[in-house]
């Protein structure tokens, strides 16, 4: 499965490290792109104290595989992996991972981009902010 | 005919529920209709059916589980 | 030091754990973008059995760390680390590791691949292929 | 005056030796011919003082490291 939703807190590194062990062939790729989205402790400048993650299970699960699907149709790619929390997160909590296995770089760079915007925009999770003074939705994500 | 609606997020707190059963549904519409006693639909509002993004005019059949949540914030923080 | 030559095979996910551990402060960056460039067993159809990657002691670590300082400048980063290899290097084993933290994960995509591109256009190092029947040097390297 | 010239690579190979010192040089390429007894310098060749890249006809000075060696090739393999 190249998608997994994680409850409780995950190391990237850890989990790259094991997943590419596991599951890729020594001396086939010669290009890993991957990239951590970390809970920052501050937004729009206020202090942001947790973060609650939450998902619509089944559809979010999906949704990830079908998107690393259609990476791997639009890119030569080897493999890929998606690792996105839920629940109640803390600052310098890792929030997501997405990691592409590939021959070449530019695919890998490519489609790890790829991953993140499509994630970001397709992939059902909802972001409420735990502020000193109460909680709020965000409601959109800004471009970047 | 019996169709399943669930609420997320934002949208589950302003209707108050996140879950509820409907017995006699035609389309999307009417299924937020009815299970929000009519209440009017947000904007930006995204619909599912069967865990895949649908359009409100989307036909609704037995079985159904319909979805209604805000726009997504997933990925990384503070952008 | 944003920039390491190491004689000795490198884990780049222990590495770049340990890096954030060590140099980043907590809670401030959002986006963590990393590549990884690891041997691969074939290269043009040839069994590749070894490979030697020589480098030019002090200028390659000179232009590693100004390829870092020419990419802090021109995106708003908060930091970066190339590590690469140099010596006998063998199938499975990585070559180079680039990572890139910033606030926002536009910066850290884009900076992490000029980062590569740099390092492969400017930085002083050298591959020669050990194959079955001799060696041979790389000639370039292709675009990709 | 004192030079240090250095060789890397294929081109260490090719012109037999990974260091020399010169004693009367104007330019680069004045280092280049006599560290190689006149051999021609092949088209790609990259040249350094005091590891910064510069062109062929750069003037040097006393005590400077002027180095030689062919197109890099690091970064990832493959590509």
């Amino acid at each position: 499965m190249p998608s997994e939703i994680h409850s409780a807190p995950f190391d990237p590194w850890q989990a790259t490290q094991q997943y590419q062990k596991s599951q890729l062939e020594p001396g086939k790729y010669g290009a890993t792109a991957s990239f951590v989205g970390t809970m920052r402790d501050f937004n729009q400048g206020d202090n942001v104290t947790s973060m609650t993650l939450e998902h619509y299970p089944g559809m979010t699960e999906s949704y990830l595989d079908k998107i690393c699907e259609e990476a791997k149709q639009r890119w030569d790619l080897i493999d890929c992996l998606i690792i996105h929390r839920v629940g109640e997160i803390h600052p310098d909590d890792p929030i997501v991972l997405t990691v592409v296995w590939s021959a070449h770089r530019k695919e890998a760079f490519e489609a790890c981009r790829y991953l993140m915007e499509e994630l970001k925009s397709r992939a059902p999770f909802w972001k409420k902010e735990g502020l000193e003074e109460g909680h709020r939705w965000v409601d959109k994500n800004t471009p970047g | 005919m019996s169709i399943t609606v669930k609420f997320f997020a934002r949208l589950r707190e302003q209707v108050g529920q996140a879950e509820t059963s409907l017995n006699d549904v035609s389309d999307v519409q009417s299924a937020w209709n009815q299970a929000t006693q009519n209440m009017s639909m947000p904007d930006n509002t995204l619909c599912a059916i069967n865990m895949q993004y649908v359009s409100s005019d989307a036909p609704v059949k037995d079985g159904d589980e319909v979805a209604f949540f805000p726009p997504v914030t997933g990925g990384c923080y503070a952008q």
